[in-house]
Protein backbone atom coordinates (compact mmCIF):
# COMPACT_ATOMS: atom_id res chain seq x y z
CA UNK A 1 0.00 0.00 0.00
CA UNK A 2 2.37 2.68 0.89
CA UNK A 3 5.25 1.69 -1.34
CA UNK A 4 3.00 3.02 -4.22
CA UNK A 5 2.81 6.17 -5.99
CA UNK A 6 -0.71 7.31 -7.28
CA UNK A 7 -1.40 10.01 -9.65
CA UNK A 8 -4.72 11.57 -10.18
CA UNK A 9 -5.45 13.97 -13.00
CA UNK A 10 -8.33 15.56 -14.67
CA UNK A 11 -9.88 13.28 -17.93
CA UNK A 12 -8.24 16.12 -19.95
CA UNK A 13 -5.78 15.32 -22.79
CA UNK A 14 -3.40 17.87 -21.44
CA UNK A 15 -2.46 16.04 -18.49
CA UNK A 16 -0.91 12.80 -19.86
CA UNK A 17 2.05 14.51 -20.63
CA UNK A 18 2.61 15.17 -16.66
CA UNK A 19 1.82 11.21 -16.25
CA UNK A 20 4.59 10.64 -18.63
CA UNK A 21 6.78 13.07 -16.58
CA UNK A 22 6.00 11.01 -13.02
CA UNK A 23 6.01 7.08 -14.57
CA UNK A 24 9.67 8.37 -16.20
CA UNK A 25 11.36 9.72 -13.59
CA UNK A 26 10.04 6.50 -11.31
CA UNK A 27 11.06 4.24 -14.16
CA UNK A 28 14.55 6.02 -14.19
CA UNK A 29 15.00 6.13 -10.58
CA UNK A 30 15.55 1.84 -11.19
CA UNK A 31 19.12 1.71 -12.24
CA UNK A 32 18.09 -2.33 -13.95
CA UNK A 33 16.08 -0.30 -16.41
CA UNK A 34 17.39 0.88 -19.47
CA UNK A 35 16.19 3.93 -21.42
CA UNK A 36 14.64 2.31 -24.22
CA UNK A 37 12.68 0.36 -21.88
CA UNK A 38 11.19 3.71 -20.35
CA UNK A 39 10.61 5.02 -23.21
CA UNK A 40 8.71 1.81 -24.06
CA UNK A 41 6.51 1.88 -20.73
CA UNK A 42 6.17 5.76 -21.26
CA UNK A 43 4.51 5.40 -24.74
CA UNK A 44 2.40 2.17 -23.35
CA UNK A 45 1.00 4.03 -20.46
CA UNK A 46 0.37 7.52 -22.65
CA UNK A 47 -2.18 5.16 -24.92
CA UNK A 48 -3.49 3.68 -21.58
CA UNK A 49 -4.27 7.16 -20.61
CA UNK A 50 -5.21 8.65 -24.14
CA UNK A 51 -8.34 5.64 -24.18
CA UNK A 52 -9.09 6.74 -20.38
CA UNK A 53 -9.55 10.02 -20.93
CA UNK A 54 -11.66 9.42 -24.35
CA UNK A 55 -13.82 6.84 -22.26
CA UNK A 56 -14.88 9.34 -19.80
CA UNK A 57 -15.26 12.09 -22.61
CA UNK A 58 -17.40 9.41 -24.20
CA UNK A 59 -20.24 8.73 -21.89
CA UNK A 60 -19.50 12.86 -19.88
CA UNK A 61 -18.02 11.68 -16.46
CA UNK A 62 -15.83 14.26 -14.72
CA UNK A 63 -14.05 12.13 -12.66
CA UNK A 64 -9.99 11.90 -12.82
CA UNK A 65 -8.26 9.61 -14.03
CA UNK A 66 -5.94 7.71 -11.76
CA UNK A 67 -2.26 5.86 -12.26
CA UNK A 68 -0.66 4.23 -9.98
CA UNK A 69 2.74 3.06 -10.29
CA UNK A 70 3.95 0.02 -7.97
CA UNK A 71 7.86 -1.22 -7.60
CA UNK A 72 7.68 -4.81 -7.18
CA UNK A 73 10.91 -6.79 -6.40
CA UNK A 74 11.70 -7.41 -10.10
CA UNK A 75 8.70 -6.23 -11.42
CA UNK A 76 7.54 -2.42 -12.68
CA UNK A 77 3.94 -1.90 -12.78
CA UNK A 78 1.64 0.99 -13.70
CA UNK A 79 -2.19 0.68 -13.93
CA UNK A 80 -4.15 3.29 -15.14
CA UNK A 81 -8.28 3.08 -14.27
CA UNK A 82 -10.64 4.79 -15.10
CA UNK A 83 -14.78 5.04 -14.81
CA UNK A 84 -16.09 4.77 -18.55
CA UNK A 85 -18.16 1.89 -19.91
CA UNK A 86 -15.65 -0.21 -20.79
CA UNK A 87 -15.09 -2.78 -23.71
CA UNK A 88 -14.13 -6.00 -24.63
CA UNK A 89 -10.06 -6.25 -25.46
CA UNK A 90 -10.03 -9.59 -26.86
CA UNK A 91 -12.84 -8.38 -29.70
CA UNK A 92 -11.43 -5.65 -31.05
CA UNK A 93 -11.34 -4.97 -35.23
CA UNK A 94 -8.43 -5.90 -36.62
CA UNK A 95 -6.41 -3.77 -39.28
CA UNK A 96 -6.27 -4.69 -43.22
CA UNK A 97 -2.45 -5.95 -43.35
CA UNK A 98 -0.29 -2.70 -44.46
CA UNK A 99 0.10 -3.51 -48.05
CA UNK A 100 -3.47 -3.24 -48.39
CA UNK A 101 -4.04 -0.05 -49.42
CA UNK A 102 -7.65 -0.02 -47.19
CA UNK A 103 -4.51 0.31 -44.30
CA UNK A 104 -4.34 4.19 -45.28
CA UNK A 105 -8.46 4.08 -43.90
CA UNK A 106 -7.48 3.44 -40.45
CA UNK A 107 -6.31 6.38 -38.26
CA UNK A 108 -6.86 4.75 -35.18
CA UNK A 109 -6.75 1.34 -33.57
CA UNK A 110 -3.09 1.50 -32.87
CA UNK A 111 -2.72 1.81 -29.07
CA UNK A 112 -3.69 -1.30 -27.58
CA UNK A 113 -1.71 -3.03 -30.53
CA UNK A 114 1.11 -0.70 -28.66
CA UNK A 115 0.69 -1.04 -25.64
CA UNK A 116 0.42 -5.09 -26.24
CA UNK A 117 4.21 -4.97 -27.77
CA UNK A 118 6.01 -2.86 -25.24
CA UNK A 119 5.78 -3.99 -22.28
CA UNK A 120 6.23 -7.51 -20.98
CA UNK A 121 3.08 -8.13 -19.32
CA UNK A 122 -0.49 -6.14 -19.82
CA UNK A 123 -3.79 -6.93 -17.92
CA UNK A 124 -7.24 -5.62 -19.17
CA UNK A 125 -9.86 -5.32 -16.35
CA UNK A 126 -13.18 -3.92 -18.14
CA UNK A 127 -16.42 -3.93 -16.99
CA UNK A 128 -19.89 -1.59 -17.00
CA UNK A 129 -17.83 0.21 -14.17
CA UNK A 130 -14.62 1.51 -15.99
CA UNK A 131 -11.61 -0.42 -16.97
CA UNK A 132 -8.38 -0.72 -15.72
CA UNK A 133 -5.27 -1.09 -17.55
CA UNK A 134 -2.28 -2.53 -15.63
CA UNK A 135 1.04 -3.11 -17.44
CA UNK A 136 3.95 -4.70 -16.25
CA UNK A 137 8.35 -4.11 -16.88
CA UNK A 138 10.30 -6.83 -16.09
CA UNK A 139 13.52 -5.30 -14.36
CA UNK A 140 15.98 -7.82 -13.87
CA UNK A 141 17.51 -8.04 -10.18
CA UNK A 142 16.64 -4.66 -8.07
CA UNK A 143 20.27 -2.83 -7.00
CA UNK A 144 20.08 -2.20 -3.31
CA UNK A 145 18.83 1.02 -1.91
CA UNK B 1 3.28 22.04 -23.88
CA UNK B 2 4.66 23.62 -26.72
CA UNK B 3 4.89 21.42 -30.73
CA UNK B 4 7.06 23.31 -32.90
CA UNK B 5 5.78 23.36 -36.55
CA UNK B 6 8.12 25.16 -38.94
CA UNK B 7 7.43 25.03 -42.82
CA UNK B 8 10.33 25.85 -45.16
CA UNK B 9 10.22 25.31 -48.65
CA UNK B 10 13.08 23.62 -51.09
CA UNK B 11 12.92 21.81 -54.71
CA UNK B 12 8.87 21.88 -54.45
CA UNK B 13 8.96 20.54 -51.29
CA UNK B 14 7.38 21.76 -48.03
CA UNK B 15 9.23 21.13 -45.57
CA UNK B 16 7.50 20.70 -41.96
CA UNK B 17 9.70 20.56 -39.04
CA UNK B 18 8.29 19.19 -35.91
CA UNK B 19 9.75 19.69 -32.49
CA UNK B 20 8.12 18.66 -29.00
CA UNK B 21 6.16 16.05 -28.32
CA UNK B 22 3.35 14.62 -30.53
CA UNK B 23 0.48 12.92 -28.65
CA UNK B 24 -3.51 13.58 -28.22
CA UNK B 25 -3.19 16.61 -26.40
CA UNK B 26 -0.69 18.59 -29.30
CA UNK B 27 -1.60 15.93 -32.80
CA UNK B 28 -4.08 18.47 -33.26
CA UNK B 29 -2.45 21.16 -34.52
CA UNK B 30 -0.31 18.92 -36.51
CA UNK B 31 -3.47 17.79 -38.13
CA UNK B 32 -4.56 21.52 -38.82
CA UNK B 33 -0.84 22.59 -40.17
CA UNK B 34 -0.79 19.56 -42.92
CA UNK B 35 -4.44 20.54 -44.19
CA UNK B 36 -3.71 24.37 -44.27
CA UNK B 37 -0.86 22.92 -46.37
CA UNK B 38 -2.64 20.48 -48.63
CA UNK B 39 -5.41 23.36 -49.22
CA UNK B 40 -2.20 25.38 -50.42
CA UNK B 41 -1.65 23.25 -53.36
CA UNK B 42 1.05 21.61 -51.15
CA UNK B 43 0.95 18.10 -52.50
CA UNK B 44 4.85 16.95 -51.78
CA UNK B 45 5.35 17.08 -48.00
CA UNK B 46 7.92 15.82 -45.84
CA UNK B 47 7.60 15.52 -42.66
CA UNK B 48 10.53 16.03 -40.61
CA UNK B 49 10.30 13.91 -36.80
CA UNK B 50 14.33 14.79 -35.97
CA UNK B 51 13.07 17.07 -33.15
CA UNK B 52 10.44 14.86 -31.92
CA UNK B 53 10.85 13.94 -28.47
CA UNK B 54 7.69 11.51 -28.24
CA UNK B 55 5.20 10.14 -30.92
CA UNK B 56 1.66 8.17 -30.17
CA UNK B 57 -0.57 6.48 -31.59
CA UNK B 58 -2.52 9.51 -32.29
CA UNK B 59 0.01 11.27 -33.72
CA UNK B 60 0.92 8.33 -36.30
CA UNK B 61 -2.99 8.44 -37.26
CA UNK B 62 -2.48 12.30 -38.17
CA UNK B 63 0.64 11.37 -40.63
CA UNK B 64 -1.58 8.37 -41.92
CA UNK B 65 -4.36 10.75 -42.67
CA UNK B 66 -2.06 12.87 -44.41
CA UNK B 67 -0.88 10.16 -46.79
CA UNK B 68 -4.09 9.54 -47.71
CA UNK B 69 -5.19 13.10 -48.54
CA UNK B 70 -1.98 13.86 -50.28
CA UNK B 71 -2.00 10.56 -52.25
CA UNK B 72 -5.69 11.65 -53.54
CA UNK B 73 -4.25 14.66 -54.89
CA UNK B 74 -1.53 12.47 -56.79
CA UNK B 75 1.16 13.38 -53.94
CA UNK B 76 3.04 12.10 -51.17
CA UNK B 77 4.08 12.68 -47.79
CA UNK B 78 7.48 11.35 -46.92
CA UNK B 79 9.51 11.60 -43.43
CA UNK B 80 12.55 12.25 -42.09
CA UNK B 81 13.70 10.16 -38.88
CA UNK B 82 16.45 8.76 -37.73
CA UNK B 83 15.87 8.25 -34.26
CA UNK B 84 16.02 4.94 -33.27
CA UNK B 85 12.65 5.67 -30.36
CA UNK B 86 10.29 7.24 -32.89
CA UNK B 87 11.11 4.75 -35.57
CA UNK B 88 10.05 1.84 -33.44
CA UNK B 89 6.78 2.85 -33.37
CA UNK B 90 6.22 3.07 -36.89
CA UNK B 91 8.20 -0.58 -36.84
CA UNK B 92 5.94 -2.15 -34.49
CA UNK B 93 2.65 -0.82 -35.99
CA UNK B 94 3.89 -1.91 -39.47
CA UNK B 95 3.95 1.96 -40.94
CA UNK B 96 7.57 1.42 -41.92
CA UNK B 97 5.69 -0.09 -45.13
CA UNK B 98 3.48 2.57 -45.63
CA UNK B 99 5.65 5.46 -45.49
CA UNK B 100 8.82 6.30 -47.33
CA UNK B 101 11.02 7.21 -44.25
CA UNK B 102 14.41 9.11 -45.07
CA UNK B 103 18.04 9.64 -42.71
CA UNK B 104 18.08 13.36 -43.59
CA UNK B 105 16.08 16.46 -45.16
CA UNK B 106 18.59 16.36 -47.77
CA UNK B 107 17.78 12.46 -49.03
CA UNK B 108 14.38 13.28 -48.65
CA UNK B 109 14.04 15.87 -51.18
CA UNK B 110 16.59 14.09 -53.39
CA UNK B 111 14.27 11.53 -53.24
CA UNK B 112 16.29 8.80 -52.02
CA UNK C 1 -12.93 18.23 -8.32
CA UNK C 2 -12.25 16.75 -11.73
CA UNK C 3 -10.18 20.02 -12.07
CA UNK C 4 -7.24 19.03 -9.11
CA UNK C 5 -3.93 16.62 -9.84
CA UNK C 6 -3.16 14.57 -6.61
CA UNK C 7 -0.39 12.77 -5.84
CA UNK C 8 0.00 10.07 -3.29
CA UNK C 9 3.94 9.20 -2.33
CA UNK C 10 4.69 7.23 0.01
CA UNK C 11 6.34 8.91 3.30
CA UNK C 12 9.90 8.85 2.31
CA UNK C 13 12.32 11.10 1.79
CA UNK C 14 13.12 9.52 -1.49
CA UNK C 15 9.82 10.57 -3.07
CA UNK C 16 10.12 14.71 -2.49
CA UNK C 17 11.87 15.34 -5.66
CA UNK C 18 8.73 13.59 -8.06
CA UNK C 19 6.56 16.03 -6.00
CA UNK C 20 8.83 19.27 -7.09
CA UNK C 21 8.91 17.85 -10.78
CA UNK C 22 5.13 17.61 -10.33
CA UNK C 23 4.65 21.06 -8.98
CA UNK C 24 7.06 22.71 -11.62
CA UNK C 25 6.11 20.57 -14.37
CA UNK C 26 2.13 22.59 -13.15
CA UNK C 27 2.83 25.50 -12.52
CA UNK C 28 5.54 26.55 -15.58
CA UNK C 29 2.41 25.60 -17.36
CA UNK C 30 0.72 28.66 -16.29
CA UNK C 31 2.47 31.25 -18.49
CA UNK C 32 1.67 33.80 -16.02
CA UNK C 33 3.68 32.39 -13.24
CA UNK C 34 7.53 34.02 -13.77
CA UNK C 35 10.00 31.03 -12.84
CA UNK C 36 11.07 32.69 -9.76
CA UNK C 37 7.31 32.15 -8.47
CA UNK C 38 7.96 28.55 -9.51
CA UNK C 39 11.04 27.69 -7.49
CA UNK C 40 9.43 29.58 -4.42
CA UNK C 41 6.49 27.19 -4.94
CA UNK C 42 8.68 24.41 -5.59
CA UNK C 43 10.65 24.85 -2.43
CA UNK C 44 7.54 25.71 -0.16
CA UNK C 45 5.86 22.63 -0.91
CA UNK C 46 9.16 20.50 -0.84
CA UNK C 47 9.16 21.91 3.19
CA UNK C 48 6.13 21.24 3.92
CA UNK C 49 6.43 17.28 2.29
CA UNK C 50 9.80 17.30 4.44
CA UNK C 51 7.62 17.65 7.55
CA UNK C 52 4.42 15.67 6.47
CA UNK C 53 6.98 12.70 5.87
CA UNK C 54 8.50 13.36 9.39
CA UNK C 55 5.63 13.79 11.01
CA UNK C 56 4.81 9.95 9.85
CA UNK C 57 7.33 8.82 10.80
CA UNK C 58 7.43 10.34 14.29
CA UNK C 59 4.78 8.07 14.96
CA UNK C 60 5.35 5.37 12.73
CA UNK C 61 2.35 6.12 10.30
CA UNK C 62 2.77 4.40 6.91
CA UNK C 63 0.21 6.02 5.14
CA UNK C 64 0.93 7.83 2.16
CA UNK C 65 1.18 11.72 1.71
CA UNK C 66 -1.18 13.44 -0.25
CA UNK C 67 0.17 16.75 -2.46
CA UNK C 68 -3.27 18.01 -4.07
CA UNK C 69 -2.92 21.20 -6.93
CA UNK C 70 -5.84 23.22 -8.12
CA UNK C 71 -5.72 25.72 -10.24
CA UNK C 72 -8.20 28.84 -9.84
CA UNK C 73 -8.87 31.68 -11.70
CA UNK C 74 -6.03 34.02 -11.06
CA UNK C 75 -4.67 31.54 -7.97
CA UNK C 76 -2.31 28.19 -7.90
CA UNK C 77 -3.14 25.85 -4.75
CA UNK C 78 -1.00 23.01 -3.46
CA UNK C 79 -2.04 21.67 0.03
CA UNK C 80 0.05 18.54 1.57
CA UNK C 81 -1.61 16.39 3.66
CA UNK C 82 -0.54 14.01 6.66
CA UNK C 83 -1.67 11.51 9.10
CA UNK C 84 0.54 12.79 11.86
CA UNK C 85 -0.04 13.90 15.32
CA UNK C 86 -0.31 17.21 13.79
CA UNK C 87 1.04 20.58 15.61
CA UNK C 88 0.58 24.00 16.67
CA UNK C 89 2.02 26.59 13.67
CA UNK C 90 1.19 29.64 16.41
CA UNK C 91 3.77 28.58 19.12
CA UNK C 92 6.95 27.40 16.99
CA UNK C 93 10.31 28.74 19.08
CA UNK C 94 11.85 31.32 17.36
CA UNK C 95 15.54 31.51 16.75
CA UNK C 96 17.88 33.69 18.61
CA UNK C 97 19.12 36.94 15.83
CA UNK C 98 21.35 35.86 13.42
CA UNK C 99 24.11 37.99 15.04
CA UNK C 100 23.98 35.75 17.86
CA UNK C 101 26.57 33.41 18.09
CA UNK C 102 23.87 31.12 19.47
CA UNK C 103 22.42 30.65 16.05
CA UNK C 104 24.68 28.19 15.17
CA UNK C 105 23.11 25.43 17.40
CA UNK C 106 20.03 26.12 15.39
CA UNK C 107 20.23 23.47 12.34
CA UNK C 108 16.24 23.11 12.31
CA UNK C 109 12.87 25.32 12.75
CA UNK C 110 13.58 26.82 9.19
CA UNK C 111 11.15 25.06 6.83
CA UNK C 112 7.98 26.88 7.92
CA UNK C 113 9.50 30.70 7.88
CA UNK C 114 10.46 29.33 4.17
CA UNK C 115 6.77 28.81 3.82
CA UNK C 116 5.72 32.04 5.06
CA UNK C 117 7.78 33.66 3.29
CA UNK C 118 7.86 32.02 -0.67
CA UNK C 119 4.37 31.75 -0.79
CA UNK C 120 1.11 34.59 -1.00
CA UNK C 121 -0.71 32.71 1.30
CA UNK C 122 -0.37 29.47 3.79
CA UNK C 123 -3.13 27.97 5.78
CA UNK C 124 -2.16 25.51 8.42
CA UNK C 125 -5.27 23.20 9.26
CA UNK C 126 -4.14 20.93 11.80
CA UNK C 127 -5.22 18.34 14.55
CA UNK C 128 -4.94 15.10 15.93
CA UNK C 129 -5.32 13.22 12.99
CA UNK C 130 -3.21 15.30 10.72
CA UNK C 131 -2.08 18.52 9.66
CA UNK C 132 -3.24 19.90 5.93
CA UNK C 133 -0.73 23.19 4.88
CA UNK C 134 -2.14 25.15 1.72
CA UNK C 135 0.23 27.37 -0.16
CA UNK C 136 -1.18 29.70 -2.26
CA UNK C 137 0.27 31.89 -5.41
CA UNK C 138 -1.14 34.65 -6.89
CA UNK C 139 -1.13 34.48 -10.60
CA UNK C 140 -2.56 37.85 -12.01
CA UNK C 141 -4.62 37.04 -14.77
CA UNK C 142 -4.62 33.50 -16.74
CA UNK C 143 -4.01 33.44 -20.28
CA UNK C 144 -6.94 31.84 -22.60
CA UNK C 145 -6.65 28.38 -22.75
CA UNK D 1 18.77 10.81 -7.11
CA UNK D 2 22.36 11.71 -7.57
CA UNK D 3 23.87 13.94 -5.35
CA UNK D 4 27.84 15.36 -6.69
CA UNK D 5 30.30 15.82 -4.08
CA UNK D 6 33.94 16.64 -5.24
CA UNK D 7 36.83 17.24 -3.53
CA UNK D 8 39.68 19.59 -4.28
CA UNK D 9 42.74 21.26 -2.72
CA UNK D 10 44.03 24.91 -3.07
CA UNK D 11 45.86 27.19 -0.95
CA UNK D 12 45.40 24.91 2.01
CA UNK D 13 41.43 25.26 1.18
CA UNK D 14 39.82 21.62 0.77
CA UNK D 15 37.02 22.64 -1.80
CA UNK D 16 33.78 21.13 -2.27
CA UNK D 17 31.60 21.28 -5.16
CA UNK D 18 28.05 20.43 -4.68
CA UNK D 19 25.99 19.36 -7.62
CA UNK D 20 22.31 18.35 -8.02
CA UNK D 21 19.67 19.01 -5.45
CA UNK D 22 20.07 19.05 -1.70
CA UNK D 23 17.07 17.84 0.16
CA UNK D 24 16.21 15.77 3.32
CA UNK D 25 16.86 13.32 0.62
CA UNK D 26 20.39 13.86 -0.43
CA UNK D 27 21.43 15.98 2.54
CA UNK D 28 22.64 13.38 4.94
CA UNK D 29 25.51 12.52 1.83
CA UNK D 30 26.86 16.27 2.55
CA UNK D 31 27.03 15.94 6.26
CA UNK D 32 28.73 13.01 5.95
CA UNK D 33 31.24 14.65 3.76
CA UNK D 34 31.85 17.53 5.70
CA UNK D 35 32.04 15.45 8.63
CA UNK D 36 35.10 13.58 7.25
CA UNK D 37 36.59 16.58 5.61
CA UNK D 38 36.95 17.63 9.56
CA UNK D 39 38.22 14.49 10.66
CA UNK D 40 40.70 14.51 8.44
CA UNK D 41 42.16 17.76 9.71
CA UNK D 42 40.75 20.03 6.84
CA UNK D 43 39.85 23.20 9.01
CA UNK D 44 38.91 25.94 6.10
CA UNK D 45 36.71 24.55 3.95
CA UNK D 46 34.69 26.53 1.01
CA UNK D 47 31.86 24.75 -0.49
CA UNK D 48 30.85 25.32 -3.78
CA UNK D 49 26.69 25.94 -4.36
CA UNK D 50 27.20 26.92 -8.29
CA UNK D 51 26.02 23.62 -9.49
CA UNK D 52 23.46 23.19 -7.03
CA UNK D 53 19.86 23.03 -8.62
CA UNK D 54 17.88 23.08 -5.62
CA UNK D 55 18.97 23.69 -1.86
CA UNK D 56 15.96 23.45 0.91
CA UNK D 57 16.05 24.02 4.74
CA UNK D 58 17.64 20.33 5.54
CA UNK D 59 20.85 21.71 3.30
CA UNK D 60 21.19 24.98 5.36
CA UNK D 61 20.94 23.13 8.52
CA UNK D 62 24.00 21.18 7.45
CA UNK D 63 25.85 24.18 6.17
CA UNK D 64 25.48 25.54 9.36
CA UNK D 65 26.09 22.15 11.45
CA UNK D 66 29.33 22.55 9.45
CA UNK D 67 30.20 25.58 9.92
CA UNK D 68 29.92 25.49 14.04
CA UNK D 69 31.81 22.35 13.90
CA UNK D 70 34.37 24.07 12.05
CA UNK D 71 34.50 27.46 13.90
CA UNK D 72 35.14 24.82 17.31
CA UNK D 73 38.16 24.19 15.39
CA UNK D 74 39.30 27.52 15.02
CA UNK D 75 38.32 27.00 10.84
CA UNK D 76 35.95 28.05 8.67
CA UNK D 77 33.22 27.11 6.13
CA UNK D 78 32.65 29.76 3.72
CA UNK D 79 30.23 29.35 0.51
CA UNK D 80 30.19 30.06 -3.52
CA UNK D 81 27.57 31.00 -4.87
CA UNK D 82 26.06 33.53 -7.52
CA UNK D 83 22.55 31.81 -8.00
CA UNK D 84 19.55 34.35 -7.67
CA UNK D 85 17.37 31.37 -6.28
CA UNK D 86 20.55 29.56 -4.05
CA UNK D 87 21.11 33.22 -2.39
CA UNK D 88 16.96 33.69 -2.03
CA UNK D 89 17.08 30.91 0.49
CA UNK D 90 19.79 32.46 2.57
CA UNK D 91 18.48 35.69 2.64
CA UNK D 92 15.17 34.92 3.62
CA UNK D 93 16.70 33.03 6.37
CA UNK D 94 18.88 36.11 7.62
CA UNK D 95 22.06 33.45 6.73
CA UNK D 96 23.68 36.12 4.34
CA UNK D 97 24.74 37.13 7.95
CA UNK D 98 26.38 34.52 9.12
CA UNK D 99 28.37 32.95 6.22
CA UNK D 100 30.85 34.56 4.09
CA UNK D 101 29.52 34.21 0.35
CA UNK D 102 31.62 34.57 -2.43
CA UNK D 103 30.81 35.44 -6.25
CA UNK D 104 34.09 32.35 -7.00
CA UNK D 105 36.10 30.00 -5.56
CA UNK D 106 39.50 32.30 -7.12
CA UNK D 107 37.93 34.81 -4.43
CA UNK D 108 36.81 32.50 -1.22
CA UNK D 109 40.24 31.30 -1.98
CA UNK D 110 41.60 35.01 -2.01
CA UNK D 111 40.02 36.03 1.06
CA UNK D 112 38.08 38.69 -0.69
N1 LIG E 1 -10.29 2.36 -21.29
C1 LIG E 1 -11.17 2.12 -22.28
N2 LIG E 1 -12.51 2.24 -22.05
C2 LIG E 1 -13.42 2.00 -23.03
N3 LIG E 1 -13.07 1.63 -24.28
C3 LIG E 1 -11.77 1.49 -24.57
C4 LIG E 1 -10.76 1.72 -23.60
N4 LIG E 1 -9.55 1.48 -24.18
C5 LIG E 1 -9.81 1.14 -25.46
N5 LIG E 1 -11.14 1.13 -25.70
C6 LIG E 1 -11.81 0.80 -26.98
O1 LIG E 1 -10.90 0.12 -27.81
C7 LIG E 1 -10.73 0.79 -29.05
C8 LIG E 1 -9.31 0.62 -29.56
O2 LIG E 1 -8.40 1.34 -28.75
P1 LIG E 1 -6.96 1.74 -29.33
O3 LIG E 1 -6.32 0.51 -29.88
O4 LIG E 1 -6.21 2.44 -28.25
O5 LIG E 1 -7.24 2.72 -30.53
P2 LIG E 1 -8.00 4.10 -30.59
O6 LIG E 1 -8.06 4.64 -29.19
O7 LIG E 1 -7.17 4.90 -31.52
O8 LIG E 1 -9.36 3.78 -31.13
C9 LIG E 1 -11.12 2.23 -28.76
O9 LIG E 1 -11.56 2.90 -29.90
C10 LIG E 1 -12.23 2.04 -27.75
O10 LIG E 1 -13.44 1.77 -28.37
N1 LIG F 1 3.05 18.45 9.24
C1 LIG F 1 3.50 18.52 10.52
N2 LIG F 1 3.06 17.65 11.44
C2 LIG F 1 3.52 17.70 12.71
N3 LIG F 1 4.42 18.61 13.15
C3 LIG F 1 4.90 19.51 12.26
C4 LIG F 1 4.47 19.53 10.92
N4 LIG F 1 5.10 20.54 10.29
C5 LIG F 1 5.90 21.12 11.21
N5 LIG F 1 5.79 20.51 12.41
C6 LIG F 1 6.49 20.88 13.66
O1 LIG F 1 7.00 22.18 13.52
C7 LIG F 1 8.42 22.16 13.71
C8 LIG F 1 9.10 23.22 12.88
O2 LIG F 1 9.04 22.86 11.49
P1 LIG F 1 10.03 23.51 10.48
O3 LIG F 1 10.00 24.99 10.63
O4 LIG F 1 9.71 22.98 9.12
O5 LIG F 1 11.47 23.03 10.91
P2 LIG F 1 12.07 21.56 11.09
O6 LIG F 1 11.21 20.62 10.30
O7 LIG F 1 13.45 21.69 10.56
O8 LIG F 1 12.03 21.29 12.56
C9 LIG F 1 8.84 20.75 13.40
O9 LIG F 1 10.02 20.40 14.07
C10 LIG F 1 7.65 19.94 13.91
O10 LIG F 1 7.74 19.75 15.30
Amino acid sequence: MGEAVELEIPARPEYIALVRLVVSSLASGRRVLADERVDDLKLAVSEACTNAIEAHTAVDVHDRVRVRCHEGDDRFHVSVDDRGEGFDPGSLPEHPPVTDPERLNFERGLGIPLIRTLVDEVAFDSGDDGTSVTMTLYCGRVGED
Amino acid sequence: MELGLDVTERNGYAILAVRGEVDVYTAPRLRERLVELVSQGKHQIIVDLEGVDFLDSTGLGVLVGGLKRLRSHDGDLALVCTQHRILKVFEITGLTKVFSIHDSVDAAVGGE
